[in-house]
């Protein structure tokens, strides 16, 4: 039983390697590699999502997630074809600051989280597959509002996009 | 009933003068002068026919709780002489003043303010209880107020009525203390019931101590002593006496409102409104003699004080109108000197005689000054004798009265206190009194040898002529009373009134007049040898003396007596430092710190805070980023470090 | 529609009417308001005609109820209750004739009319319906509609150089001073559990079960310095000279006549009769604070300059008379609490008219400028003389009488205080009203002031009926106290029907003085 | 020691830091974008532990509906840039001080 132990610290680690990928790049200050780490990290993170029984949502993942959203971000990156930044004048100061406040933050969930003890099943029952999934949206009929709402939202967002995209034509 | 339509009539008349406010003089010196002429008759009336037995009549003014405050008269021997002198000295000074403001642009208004004064003159005299004499003393405080400030646009005069009033409100301010005290003790203010509430208990304000003691003696420096308390309520009611009859401390007011027109001069301050605080001492004589109080002694010495002062300071006064000012000062100083010697009946006698002569002798310098051309200095003045003879006999019936020589009012009322002061074994008084009498004698025969004897000094005094008949004749109507009034048994009148007083029965005129001789031979010797002392002495400095020899001989001492001894330095001084600073320290404070600091405080801190939170808004997505975590970690922190984590 | 709600509704329906008035038609908005005001002023006096001292059921006469606003769940009862009894009659007649006088002085507004019109009459039944009502809703809500025309009228039509710092100055604190007064209503509201702002049921629930110590002593302190800002006691007193000093003359005498007794009459009818203990505690503070007002404000006002700024500072100085009186906590003090209340209110606005009168006339108020008018304006110099005396407590008008009563009052229980609020008031008040008479009227007359000509008939009437109000008052004083005395005695049994724990409280006092005097036993 | 729940949350907030640190740090509003997805991908990653260690699908059905909003807020997130790039001609934060007072 050990296969699954190994493949999740193989997964968590490289989730974590991308995502600092995505954020300080050495290599490069392109928006474009961020995007290509950030594509990998969900990629990684889908990996463990089927580690944690969540079969249908590693494929949601990927599908919408890694495959429509950065998609949309390599379009806009493209649209407004960013050259690579030059390296403005490093504020140390912020830097120190920001990353300070940020290590307190981590600081205090990993205490809270160790030192919390979570009551926890060793063998699910339930597995996160796709009927599973269904069953639960729409015939326990707690999900059937926020279903329609959230479809409803994604309707506003698009008109949203397109009244923000338009040139002004007055 | 009489007693209102007396008291009422001046006010109507008052008030029909100021609503109709014509200008012609006529009307209103008609009215006015009516008003009081009836008054004097019905007093008249009042004084001969109705019973001695004091009879009392009120009607409830106010009424909470268990103040009752009543409007009401008492009539009984004493109230009813000083209507009399009242309203009798007031008709002469009226017909007079109409001849001597003649042609005054504001005749009316002097009018109207004259019937208002003695309408509270009058609300004094008659008053029944405390409250309503105090009521009328503060009317009388403003009436004065308005007469003395009549010629408003001189500078000196609107400040003498602004002095004059004050000073009163200082005595007032005692006199309020005293009734709310006696209030406090006794339970009622009328002056019956009072009387009645004292006589016959020990110490009325026993059962006041105690309460009073814990309540004011949480300061518990001082424990109140019923006779402490006795004597409190006597000197603060003195107070409102001294305040209104210039004693002492308060007398600085009286020299100055002689810039009011003469009959002003006369009816305030030689008949009336100064007789008022005699008068009010003698009717709460019962609350001063309670025993235990020492407030009597307290008020005989500055009685005596006063006289002795405001003799000194006549000596060297130049303006006839000072003169008199002053020599009523120690004229009232010997009546209250004769309250404070458990004698009311001869101050009251000396009152009454007071109020004739003194009147006389105003009224006769005002138709000097107006024959002079309103010249007031003596050493202007000279030879008048024969040019005014009318004037010149009244002037000296007056001073002989004044100093007390044989036949006239004046002798037997002073000689009346200078006995008491004997009787009450006073030996300093006495001699005080003794000696006052000689400076009264010295400084009036100096203004009538300098004004009236030797040669004219002016141009003016040179060709003045008698005044015209209707100033005159008052003066000759008040000579009479000066000759009379001692012999014909006034103090057995006013004996009556006083229950303190022994009764001597009225054994008819002509052996009135040697009453005094065998009654007490030594007040009577004492103060005629004075009276000769001070005569000869002014003749040998002022027989025809062109200017004041005095001041060589005494040097220094004469120029302090001109400057009335700097008491009016002296109090302007006290004021500056006490009331100017402590007000400038109030109205600095008040911009300063309350507007300033705690306002001007608030609204310049709110300013920085807000000026401080705007440097927060940098503008940058970083720093704000950085403070939203921030928060975030903080909020943790503080939420998750504070519950300690093993559970 | 009775007589009382009358009285200070006609105001505001004039109001509305002034609004539908085309502005050019100058005259007619000026009747209109003028005969409002005149009406107004008519039935108020036939309201004190019509109102005898016979006691009714719970003291309080023509009462008028219509239930509001009355739900039961979130019990809340805030209904429209009117009523009448001793102590606020005199303030409302007091009222009406201050705004009839005040409608006619307005005649100096030369600029926006009708706003200003229309905001003196809003002004007018805000004061008169805060006195009528009974429920602390409406009490309350009145109370603001009559302040807020003071700051715009303030602002826009007053006078001098810092009359804008003067309009957030008084802004600032009265609404500062309403809020604390509100929130001790609120808590005073919640902590009676009479679950009801009516007055009358408050009183009685209170009266069955007082409310607890702990709460009186929170609320009372709250209401206390609340209406003590509304009404400038001592420390927050800054406001009222500079505010009346810039204000335009109507919105003076209003404010400073009327308005500024509204907090004491809350304090008097609310304060002290509900939480006697919370009372009990703060009265030795407040009789000092009062010293402040009686002998600061008369120092301060005797360095003042400008007249209007004396005259503010005298006011506010007469306010520490009344509290003094309220302070006394017995029958004569309180009562003469209110006589001068009333009589404050005449002199306030008889003075400040003035002011307004010879500020239009002169142009300054300036101390040193003016000098020697007398003599060029006779009516007016006589009237501001009078009005100054009645100022400095002269016998025979209605403030003499009501100190008078202060003093007796107040004399039983702080001896030391009322000393030197008698010097306070007998001297200090003396001093400067004296000094402003002698700089303004006395003196030869100045030539820039010759040609000066006197008040015309119309502009004398308001200053005639105020002084013959003040000299009516002063000479059969009875007119007024017989009503108001039997409204005050429930209010002082209530105050002194607490705990007996006091170490002196005047109840002591007065047995003392009664063995001495072996009177029959007094009505307390 | 075999994978816990604490395990798959310490990831989670480790990412989550990550996320912010990148919103902090970097200037370029893109990437600032992206950071603020992963820390909403670590949000999911903790749900998905949850539903997996209290045994019911509420989680997942939570991390379902976070996906679709997360989509449209991308779009509507990327037309803002795109119209405030139009305007302001560059994408860099510290152009972007209008707001500053």
């Amino acid at each position: 039983m050990i296969l699954p132990d190994a493949l999740f610290y193989l997964f968590a680690f490289l989730t974590l390697l991308f995502g600092a990928l995505v954020v300080a790049n050495p290599f490069s200050r392109n928006p474009v590699t961020s995007a290509m780490f950030l594509v990998l990290t969900i990629c990684a993170m889908a990996g463990l999502f089927v580690l944690l029984n969540a079969f249908f949502l590693a494929a949601v993942q990927i599908l919408v997630y890694a495959g429509a959203v950065m998609v949309l971000f390599l379009f806009v990156i493209m649209l407004l074809d960013l050259k690579e930044e030059q390296r403005r004048k490093i504020n140390l100061f912020g830097i120190v600051t920001g990353s300070g406040a940020v290590l307190g933050l981590g600081f205090l969930l990993t205490r809270t989280i160790w030192g919390g003890d979570f009551s926890q099943t060793a063998t699910p029952k339930v597995i996160g597959d796709t009927k599973a999934l269904g069953l639960e949206l729409f015939t326990k009929g707690q999900f059937l509002l926020p279903f329609e709402i959230v479809s409803v939202l994604l309707l506003v967002a698009m008109v949203g996009v397109i009244l923000l995209s338009k040139k002004e034509l007055k | 009933m009489s007693a209102l339509l007396v008291l009422l009539l001046p006010l109507l008349a008052a008030a029909g003068i100021a609503l109709v406010w014509k200008k012609d003089e006529e009307f209103s010196a008609q009215l006015s002068i009516g008003a009081i002429a009836l008054g004097f008759v019905l007093s008249l009336g009042l004084f001969a026919f109705t019973p001695a037995k004091p009879q009392e009549f009120a009607f409830n003014w106010l009424a909470v709780g268990d103040l009752k405050i009543s409007f009401g008269f008492l009539l009984d021997p004493l109230s009813k002489l000083m209507l009399l002198v009242v309203t009798g000295v007031g008709l002469m000074i009226h017909i007079y003043s109409r001849g001597y403001l003649h042609g005054d642009r504001s005749f009316s208004r002097y009018f109207a303010s004259l019937s208002l004064f003695t309408f509270s003159m009058l609300g004094i005299v008659l008053a029944n209880n405390l409250f309503m004499m105090f009521v009328f003393w503060e009317l009388v405080g403003v009436s004065s107020y308005l007469l003395i400030g009549f010629w408003f646009e001189k500078h000196s005069a609107a400040d003498a009525a602004k002095k004059a009033f004050l000073t009163n409100r200082v005595g007032d301010f005692g006199f309020i203390l005293g009734i709310l005290l006696t209030w406090l003790a006794l339970g009622s203010l009328n002056f019956t019931e009072l009387a009645s509430a004292l006589d016959g208990k020990a110490l009325p304000f026993a059962s006041l101590v105690e309460p009073l003691n814990r309540l004011v003696g949480s300061t518990n420096w001082w424990t109140v002593h019923p006779n402490v308390l006795a004597t409190l309520v006597g000197l603060l009611l003195f107070m409102g006496a001294m305040g209104k009859s210039a004693q002492f401390p308060l007398h600085v007011w009286l020299p100055d409102a002689m810039e009011g027109p003469t009959p002003v001069s006369a009816l305030i301050h030689a008949a009336t409104m100064v007789a008022a605080g005699v008068f009010m001492l003698c009717r709460i004589f019962f609350l001063l003699e309670i025993p235990g109080s020492h407030a009597l002694e307290f008020i005989a010495w500055t009685g005596g004080v006063t006289a002795l002062l405001a003799a000194l300071m006549a000596l060297q006064q130049n303006d006839i109108k000072r003169i008199l000012a002053y020599s009523t000062l120690s004229q009232l100083g010997y009546m209250v000197m004769a309250v404070g010697l458990h004698a009311p009946g001869p101050a009251m006698f000396h009152l009454t005689t007071h109020a004739a002569f003194k009147a006389l002798l105003f009224l006769g310098a005002g138709s000097v000054i107006l024959a002079c051309h309103h010249e007031q200095n003596i050493w202007k003045m000279g030879g008048l004798h024969d040019a005014m003879p009318r004037t010149w006999w009244t002037f000296r019936w007056g001073t002989l009265a004044l100093c007390g020589v044989w036949p006239f009012a004046g002798f037997f009322s002073k000689d009346a206190i200078l006995a008491s002061a004997l009787e009450h074994k006073n030996i300093p008084l006495f001699v005080l009194g003794v000696f006052v009498a000689g400076l009264t004698t010295f400084y009036m025969s100096r203004l009538v040898l300098v004004a009236f004897c030797g040669n004219a000094r002016s141009e003016a005094a040179s060709h003045a002529h008698e005044s015209p008949g209707v100033m005159t004749w008052p003066l000759v109507a008040l000579a009479l009373p000066t000759l009379l009034a001692g012999a014909i048994g006034i103090d057995a009148f006013i004996a009556k009134a006083l229950p303190s007083e022994h009764p001597s029965p009225n054994e008819g005129l002509l052996n009135n007049l040697f009453a005094p001789f065998n009654h007490n031979i030594l007040a009577a010797g004492f103060g005629l040898l004075a009276v000769v002392a001070g005569w000869q002495l002014a003749r040998t400095l002022y027989t025809n003396a062109m200017s004041d020899p005095l001041p060589e001989k005494i040097g220094v001492f004469a120029k302090m007596a001109r400057d009335r001894f700097y008491f009016d330095e002296l109090y302007a001084w006290l004021i500056r430092v006490t009331q100017e600073t402590l007000a400038r320290l109030a109205d600095w404070v008040d911009r300063w710190i309350i507007a300033g600091f705690v306002v001007r405080g608030t609204h310049g801190t709110t300013e920085l805070v807000g000026r401080v939170l705007r440097l927060v808004q940098t503008g940058s997505l970083q720093t704000y980023a950085f403070l939203f975590a921030a928060g975030v970690v903080l909020v943790l922190a503080w939420q998750l470090l504070g519950t300690s984590p093993t559970h | 529609m009775s007589l009382l709600s009358a009285i200070f509704l006609l105001p505001l329906l004039a109001a509305l009417v002034v609004l539908c008035i085309p502005r050019n038609y100058k005259f007619v908005i000026r009747l209109i308001s003028l005969g409002a005001t005149f009406a107004a002023m008519l039935l108020a006096l036939a309201l004190f005609a019509r109102y005898d001292a016979a006691p009714v059921e719970n003291g309080f006469k023509f009462v008028e109820r219509h239930a509001w606003v009355s739900v039961s769940a979130l019990k809340l009862d805030i209904g429209w209750h009117l009523g009448v009894d001793g102590i606020n009659l005199g303030l409302i007649v007091m009222g009406a004739i201050v705004a009839f006088a005040a409608a006619c002085v307005s005649r100096e507004i030369k600029r926006l009319e009708k706003e200003y019109y229309t905001l003196l009459l809003v002004m007018t039944g805000g004061i008169l319906g805060a006195f009528a009502s009974l429920n602390l809703f409406f009490f309350y809500f009145f109370h603001e509609l009559a302040l807020v025309p003071t700051f715009i009228m303030i602002g826009v039509w007053g006078h001098g150089e810092n009359r804008n710092y003067a309009t957030f100055k008084i802004t600032i604190y009265l609404s500062l001073g309403a809020l604390l007064a509100l929130a001790g209503l609120i808590a005073l509201y919640l902590q009676s559990g009479a679950n009801t702002f009516d007055l009358v049921e408050l009183t009685k629930k209170v009266k069955s079960r007082p409310l607890p110590l702990a709460a009186q002593s929170f609320i009372f302190p709250l209401l206390l310095f609340g209406f003590g800002i509304l009404v400038s006691l001592w420390p927050f007193h800054t406001w009222a000279p500079l505010g009346y000093g810039s204000a335009p003359t109507a919105t003076a005498m209003l404010h400073a006549g009327v308005l500024k007794k509204f907090g004491l009459y809350g304090l008097l009818r609310v304060g002290i009769p509900l939480m006697p203990d919370g009372a009990g505690a703060w009265l030795e503070i407040l009789a000092l604070l009062c010293l402040g007002n009686i002998v600061y404000c008369g120092l301060v006002a005797m360095r003042q300059k400008d007249l209007n700024l004396l005259i503010g500072n005298s006011s506010v100085a007469h306010m520490g008379f009344i509290f003094l009186g309220i302070a006394s906590l017995n029958l004569v003090g309180v009562t003469g609490a209110v006589v001068v209340m009333v009589a404050h209110g005449f002199l306030a606005a008889l003075t400040f008219g003035l002011s307004g009168a010879l500020r239009e006339k002169t142009g300054t108020l300036e101390l040193e400028k003016l000098g020697g008018l007398l003599r060029q304006i006779p009516f007016l110099g006589a009237a501001l003389v009078m009005a100054m005396l009645a100022g400095c407590g002269l016998p025979g008008f209605a403030n003499f009488v009501g100190e008078a009563m202060v003093l007796f009052g107040s004399w039983r229980v702080f001896p030391l205080v009322t000393t030197i609020a008698a010097w306070g008031a007998l001297i200090i008040g003396a001093v400067y009203m004296l000094r402003a008479i002698r700089n303004i009227l006395h003196g030869p007359g100045k030539p820039e002031w010759a040609e000066l000509q006197d008040a015309s008939a119309w502009v004398k009437v308001p200053f005639v009926l105020l002084l013959g109000a003040l000299l009516l008052l002063g000479i059969w004083p009875r007119l007024l106290i017989d009503k108001i005395q039997p409204s005050v005695v429930p209010i002082i049994a209530m105050a002194e029907a607490k705990s007996a724990d006091k170490a002196v409280r005047p109840s002591d006092l007065k047995k003392g003085a009664e063995d001495a005097k072996q009177r029959a036993v007094r009505p307390r | 020691m075999n994978v816990g729940l604490e395990h798959y949350l310490t990831v989670s907030a480790m990412l989550f830091c990550l996320g912010l640190l990148g919103v902090i740090l970097r200037r370029n509003v893109l990437v600032i974008y992206m950071s603020l997805e992963l820390m909403l991908n670590a949000a999911n990653l903790a749900l998905v532990a949850f539903s997996r260690f209290n045994d019911n699908l509420t989680g997942q059905t939570m991390v379902f509906f976070i996906i679709t909003v997360a989509a449209a807020e991308v779009a509507v997130g990327l037309a803002l840039i795109v119209a405030l790039y139009r305007k302001r001609q560059s994408a860099h934060v510290e152009d972007l001080t209008s707001l500053k007072l």
